[in-house]
C-alpha cells in the first residue's frame, strides 16, 4: 500500500466503551474512535496513550481487531504483558485515550484470489480478522488457523471468527487443550500438504511467522507476514521500530506491519 | 502539566491544538539563525518533519532539525533500538540515515518547499566525513544552519568519542568552520566531567551555538530473559528522566561561554521550555515528547507564549538566564 | 512491581512484610564483608539505621551503611536541600554530620548493638580528612568495612572534585588503605567521562571494592519563582530516572575491574536489584525508596529470593554479572 | 517532647473516606488511619503516600487538623498547591493510601496557663485544631485569630472553630471579604495590646510565624510556632528537611515541626 492511498493519519480522543476480559490474560477493549473506525484498513493499528501512566511515557501500539463502522468504535485484542497492558486492564468505560491512527500499511492481497489460508499465533490473530472480512466479501474462501497456549484463552476468539467464517475454524493449542495439539505452524503445515491455496497472510510472533513464510515458499504460494517491533513515535519519524528487508533496514510502523513473506530478511 | 488548551472538535474528537493569539515578542535569534519562536525540535526524533507535518504546521515553529545526516547512507544499529525507562525512553538507533544525497533529493527538498527555517544536522565517523556533509550541503540556500553532532552516543567512532575530547572536538569544528558561513550550532554531549570545557573548545574552534544535551548513557535489562532490552546493550536517554541534568549543563554552560544555547533534554511543556530559558537557553528543541504527544512542538510554543502573558513578560528574550540566584 | 507480599494486619491496618522462608543461599561476600544478603541501604538516606529501625529489623539487612561522616562537624547546606524530579529526588544536603566523634559515641553506638555488618561511610575536604576519620574508626572492631566516599555532588572540595581526577582519587585512597586492613570500599561518581578510568585508579591503590553510583548532578528550577529549587542551586539526582545510568556504569565498571561491586542507584524492588547483580554487581543498595517505603530494603531481599526462586536459581552469587550479550 | 515519650510511628495502610471541598482549592480529606487517629498528639502529621502518582515519587506531609478516636478516622486540610494536591483532591473514597503518622513532636503547652492566644494563617490553621481542643479540656481560654486569602477558602475551617470554641472566632482576610480585612499578624498585633495570654501557639508560612514570634517576644509571652519544610522521608534519616535553631541545623520532620519561637534562627 503506498503511503498516499493510505486513509488520513488522526490523533483522536477516543473514549474507552468496554473492556471486557475474555479469558486467561486476554482483554477485549472497545474504544468510540469513530475517525480511525471508519477509515481503517485490515492490518493496520493504533497507537495509544493510555492515561494514568505518564512515567510509563511511550505509547503503545495494537492491531485492530474489529470496526464497527456505524457506531465509530474499534475493537482490540491484548494480552497482558507488563506494566501497560497490566494497567490498561484495570481501566473503566470512559477512560479516555489519545488515540493515533490508523497506522501501517495494511495487507495486500493479490487480485482475483480464490482461496486464502490465515495463520494467526496468540492475539496476533486479531490481525486477521478484518482480512478476513473483506476476504468473505470478496467471494474468497478463507481458511483459518488460530494456534494458542490454552483453550482458556482463545475461545472467545475462535468463536468470532466461527461467526464470520460460518463453521468452526482450525484451532490449535501448544498444552492440548483445544483442538489440535501443537502449535498453528504444524497444522498450517499439514494442511498445505494437502490443499493449495491462492495467498496465505500469517501474523504472530516471529518465530511462527518465519516458520509460515519457509512454508509457504515450499508451496510456492504468495504470503504476507504481520511482524511487531519495538516503537518509539509510531508515525515513521524515530527509526526505532527499524525490520531488515530487500529494500533495506525499513521502519515496522508505516513500512509495515505487513511485509511480503519473501522480503523479510529473517 | 502541559500548557495546552487542545479543544476536542465535538464531531470528530480529533485533536486539534486551537491557540489564542494574544501578542507577546516570541521571536529569538541564535546567532543569526531567526527564529519565529525560541521552538525546534530535538535531531533525529522528527526526521525531517514530513511525518510530523501530519500533525503540525511545520511553518509554525521556530526551525526544523533534521536527523543527523551523514556523508554515506548508514544502517544503524539492529533492532531492538528503543526501551521504555522510568519517565523516559532509551534508544541506540546509531545515526540510521540515507546520506546526504539521498536526503537532499527527498525529504529535505520536501522540507524546503515548508517555509520554515532549516537547521541540518551533520553527522560522522570522522574529520573528514563532518567536512563532506558541509561542504556538500553549504550552497543550498535554504538551509539556515549546519548543528554538528559530536555527541550521538550510539555509534563507535567519531560522534560521542569525538564530543568528549577537547582538542579532538575543537580539530572537527575548526574544519567545519572554514567551509561554512552559516549558522555553526555544535550539539553537547553530558557524558563528560566538565561539560564547559568542550563548550569552550567549540566556541574557541568558531561555533556560533551550541545546543544540548544529547543523551546521557545507560542502560536496561530485562531481568527475566537476563539480556539487555536494546542490541547495542548501552544506549542514549530521553525524556523528562534527563531533564535535570541538562538543565544544569545548559546553566553551566550558560556561565562558561557567550554564544547563544539551545536548550533540549525532557522537554514536554512550556514551563519546562521557560525552565531551560531562564537557565540561559535561547531556544530549546522538542524531542521525544513527541512520540508521546505529536503536537508537543506547539504545546510547548503555546505553554511559553500563555507563560509570558500570565508573567506579564512581553518578550521572549527577556527570560533567557533570567534564573535567579 | 515491587515484588512484596505484605500483610495488612486486619486488626491494626499496619503494613508488615510476612515472608516466606523457601531455601535459596543468599549470602554474599563483598571483599571480607561477609553480608547474609546482598542488601544494603545508600548512605545518606538511612541515618545510621536508628529511625528505619522502627520499620525493618536491621539485622534482617546485609549490612548497614552509615551516613558519611567527617572527622568534625559538617553543618551542611542551607535548606531547601531537597525537591522532586521526574521519578525520583534531587538533594543538595551537603553531608550535614555531627563528626566522628559524636557520631560514635551516639547512633554508632546504638548501631553496634543491632547484630548487623557496618559499614562507615567517610567524607571529607581532603585526603587528610578521610585519613583522620579512618584513623579514629580503625579500632573499632564492630565496623567492617570503610566506604571511601569521594564522590559527593554537594561539598566544593574534596567529595566529587576528588572522585573525578584519577590521580587525585588513587592518592587519596592509598593514603587511607595505609591505615587499615578492614575491607575498603570506594564510593564513584557517575560524573565524569569514563568511570572506568577512576574505578581502575581505585583498585590499583588497593580498593578492595568499589559501590556505585552516586548521584548525577543535576538541577530543578521553579518557572514561577524563576529560582532554582535547591539552595545550592544543583543538587545530586536519585531514584528511577537515574537507574540506566547506575547500571550502565556498573556493567561498564564490571568489565574493566576485577573487585566486588556495590549496586547503587533507583532500586526498588527485587527485580531492580537483580538487574544490577546480572550487570555485574555483588551487592546492592537501596537509597530514596526507602523514603517512599520504609521496608524498601526489606521488599528489595525478598524480592530478589522470590526471583530466585521463580527461576531456579539456588545460589544468589550465580546472578553476579550473569547478563548475556 | 522527648522522642521517646511519642506514640509509635506506623506505616498503615488508610483508606479515604471522604474528601470534600470546602471551598477555593481548599479540601478536607478524612483517612480511615485507626492506628494513627487513636494515638496523635496535637501538632503531629501524616507523611502520605498517595496513589497513583508513582513518578512523583516523594510522599507528601500534611497535618493531622482532626481526629476521630472512635471511628479511628483522620481529617486533613489542604489546599491545591502543585501535582500531588491536585491529584490528591481528585481522588474518591475508597483510594488506598500507605499513611506513616503520627509523625513529630507535637506542641508542649507550659503547664498551669490560664489563657492562650493561637493564630493560624491558611491551612496552617489546621494545626490548631486538636491543640484547641486540648486546651479547652484543660479549662484554658482560648482565643483564636485565623487568616486567609478570601472568605470562600477559610469559612468552612472557622465555622469548625466556632463550634469547638462556642463562639465566633476572630477571622481575618487580606482582601477584606471577611472578618477584618488584612493579615493574621495585624489582628495578633492588636490584641496583645490589650490582651495579655500566657502562650502563644502559631501556625502558617514563615512570614507569619517569625512576626508572631516577635510580637509574642514583645509581650513577653512563651510562644510555639509551626515550622514547614519540604521533606524527603518524613522520620529523620534524611537530612533534607533541616531548619536553624539555637540547637544548630535541626530536622523539622521529628526535632520539629513545632519549635520554641526563641529557639528558631529566623
Ligand atoms: C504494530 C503492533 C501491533 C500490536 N498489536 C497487538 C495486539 O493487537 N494485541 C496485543 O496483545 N499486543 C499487540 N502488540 C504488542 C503490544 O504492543 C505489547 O504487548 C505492549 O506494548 C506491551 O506493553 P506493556 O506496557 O504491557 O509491556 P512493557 O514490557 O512494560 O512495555 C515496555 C515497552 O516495550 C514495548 N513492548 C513490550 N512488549 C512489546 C511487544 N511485544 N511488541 C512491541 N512493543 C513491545 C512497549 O510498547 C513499551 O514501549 C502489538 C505490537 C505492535 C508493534
Ligand atoms: C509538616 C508539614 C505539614 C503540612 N501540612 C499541611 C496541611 O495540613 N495542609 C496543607 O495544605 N499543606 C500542608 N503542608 C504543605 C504540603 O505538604 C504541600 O502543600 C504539599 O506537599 C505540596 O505537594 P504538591 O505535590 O501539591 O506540590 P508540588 O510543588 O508539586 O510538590 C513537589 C515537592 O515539593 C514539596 N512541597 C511543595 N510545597 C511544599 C510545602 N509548602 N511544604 C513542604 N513541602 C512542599 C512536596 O512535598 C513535594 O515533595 C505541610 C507541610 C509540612 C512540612
Ligand atoms: C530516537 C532518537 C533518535 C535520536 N537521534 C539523534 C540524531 O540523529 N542526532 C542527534 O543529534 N540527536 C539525536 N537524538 C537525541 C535528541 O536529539 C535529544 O538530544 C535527546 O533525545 C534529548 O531530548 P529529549 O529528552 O527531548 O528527547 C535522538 C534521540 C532519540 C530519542
Ligand atoms: C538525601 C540523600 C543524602 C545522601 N547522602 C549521601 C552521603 O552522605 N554519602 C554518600 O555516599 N551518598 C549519599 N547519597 C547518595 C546515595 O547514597 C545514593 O548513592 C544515591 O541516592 C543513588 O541511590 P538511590 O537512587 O537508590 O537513592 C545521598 C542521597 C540522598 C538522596
Ligand atoms: S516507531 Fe518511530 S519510526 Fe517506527
Ligand atoms: S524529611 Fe528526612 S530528615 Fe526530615
Amino acid at each position: 500500500m503506498t503511503e498516499e492511498k493510505r486513509p488520513k493519519l488522526v490523533n483522536e480522543v477516543a473514549l474507552l466503551v468496554d473492556n471486557r476480559n475474555v479469558g486467561g490474560s486476554w482483554h477485549v477493549a472497545t474504544l468510540h474512535a469513530p475517525r480511525i473506525a471508519r477509515t481503517c484498513l485490515p492490518g493496520q493499528f493504533v497507537h495509544l496513550r493510555i492515561p494514568g501512566m505518564t512515567e510509563h511515557m511511550l505509547r503503545r501500539p495494537f492491531t485492530i481487531f474489529d470496526a464497527d463502522t456505524t457506531r465509530g468504535d474499534i475493537d482490540f485484542l491484548y494480552g497482558i504483558q507488563g506494566f501497560g497492558t497490566d494497567h490498561l486492564s484495570k481501566l473503566e468505560p470512559g477512560a479516555a485515550f489519545e488515540c493515533e491512527g490508523p497506522t501501517g500499511n495494511g495487507w495486500s492481497v493479490p487480485e482475483d484470489i480464490k482461496s486464502a489460508l490465515l495463520v494467526g499465533d496468540g492475539t496476533g490473530t486479531a490481525a486477521l480478522y478484518l482480512l478476513a472480512k473483506q476476504l468473505i466479501k470478496n467471494d474468497v474462501k478463507v481458511h483459518l488457523v488460530m494456534g494458542g497456549r490454552t483453550k482458556h484463552t482463545i475461545m472467545d476468539t475462535a468463536r468470532k471468527f466461527d461467526d464470520l467464517l460460518d463453521g468452526p475454524v482450525d484451532v490449535c493449542t501448544t498444552n492440548g487443550t483445544f483442538g489440535f495439539s501443537g502449535d498453528c505452524t504444524e497444522r498450517a503445515g499439514d494442511l498445505l500438504k494437502d490443499h493449495s491455496f491462492d495467498y496465505i497472510a500469517c501474523s504472530g510472533p516471529r518465530a511462527i511467522t518465519s516458520k509460515v513464510a519457509d512454508l509457504a515458499k515450499q508451496a510456492n504460494t504468495p504470503c504476507q507476514v504481520w511482524l511487531g517491533s519495538h516503537m518509539g513515535c509510531g508515525v515513521g519519524a524515530c527509526l526505532g521500530c527499524v525490520t531488515d528487508t530487500t529494500r533495506g533496514r525499513v521502519r515496522v510502523c508505516v513500512d509495515g506491519p505487513i511485509f511480503d513473506a519473501e522480503e523479510v530478511i529473517w | 502539566m502541559v500548557q495546552t488548551k487542545n479543544q476536542v472538535n465535538q464531531d470528530t474528537q480529533t485533536i486539534e491544538p486551537q491557540y489564542s493569539s494574544t501578542q507577546v515578542q516570541m521571536a529569538v535569534d541564535v546567532a543569526g539563525l531567526h527564529m519565529k519562536n525560541p521552538v525546534t525540535d530535538a535531531a533525529g526524533t522528527f526526521a525531517a518533519g514530513r511525518e510530523y507535518s501530519q500533525f503540525v504546521s511545520l511553518e509554525k515553529l521556530g526551525a526544523v532539525t533534521t536527523k543527523s545526516v551523514a556523508s554515506e547512507p548508514w544502517e544503524g544499529n539492529v533492532p531492538p533500538r528503543i526501551a521504555e525507562i522510568d519517565s523516559g525512553c532509551i534508544n541506540c538507533i546509531g545515526v540510521q540515515n540515507p546520506g546526504m544525497k539521498a536526503l537532499r533529493a527527498g525529504d529535505l527538498a520536501w522540507l524546503e518547499t515548508q517555509n520554515v527555517p532549516i537547521i541540518l544536522s551533520v553527522a560522522g565517523h570522522s574529520v573528514d566525513e563532518y567536512k563532506g556533509v558541509v561542504e556538500y550541503m553549504n550552497d543550498d540556500d535554504k538551509i539556515n544552519a549546519f548543528e554538528i553532532n559530536i555527541s550521538c552516543p550510539n555509534i563507535s567512532t567519531g560522534g560521542m568519542s569525538l564530543g568528549t575530547d577537547p582538542n579532538e572536538a575543537g580539530k572537527c569544528i575548526r574544519a567545519v568552520r572554514d567551509l561554512t558561513n552559516k549558522t555553526l550550532i555544535v550539539k553537547l554531549t553530558p557524558n563528560v566531567t566538565d561539560i564547559t570545557v568542550i563548550a569552550k573548545a567549540c566556541v574557541d574552534a568558531g561555533a556560533d551555538a551550541l545546543s544540548l544535551i544529547n543523551s546521557p548513557k545507560g542502560m536496561v535489562i530485562d531481568a527475566y530473559t537476563r539480556k539487555p532490552k536494546l542490541s547495542r546493550v548501552e544506549g542514549g536517554m530521553s525524556g523528562p528522566a534527563v531533564k535535570p541534568i541538562a538543565l544544569r549543563d545548559v546553566w553551566e554552560t550558560h556561565k562558561a561561554v557567550d554564544v547563544p544555547l539551545i536548550g533540549i533534554g525532557g522537554i514536554r511543556s512550556g514551563i519546562d521550555a521557560v525552565e531551560f530559558m531562564l537557565a540561559g537557553a535561547t531556544a530549546v528543541a522538542v524531542g521525544s515528547a513527541n512520540f508521546v504527544n505529536p503536537h508537543a512542538t506547539l504545546d510547548v510554543i503555546e505553554g511559553i507564549k500563555q507563560y509570558c502573558i500570565d508573567q506579564g513578560v512581553s518578550d521572549v528574550n527577556d527570560l533567557i538566564g533570567g534564573l535567579i540566584c
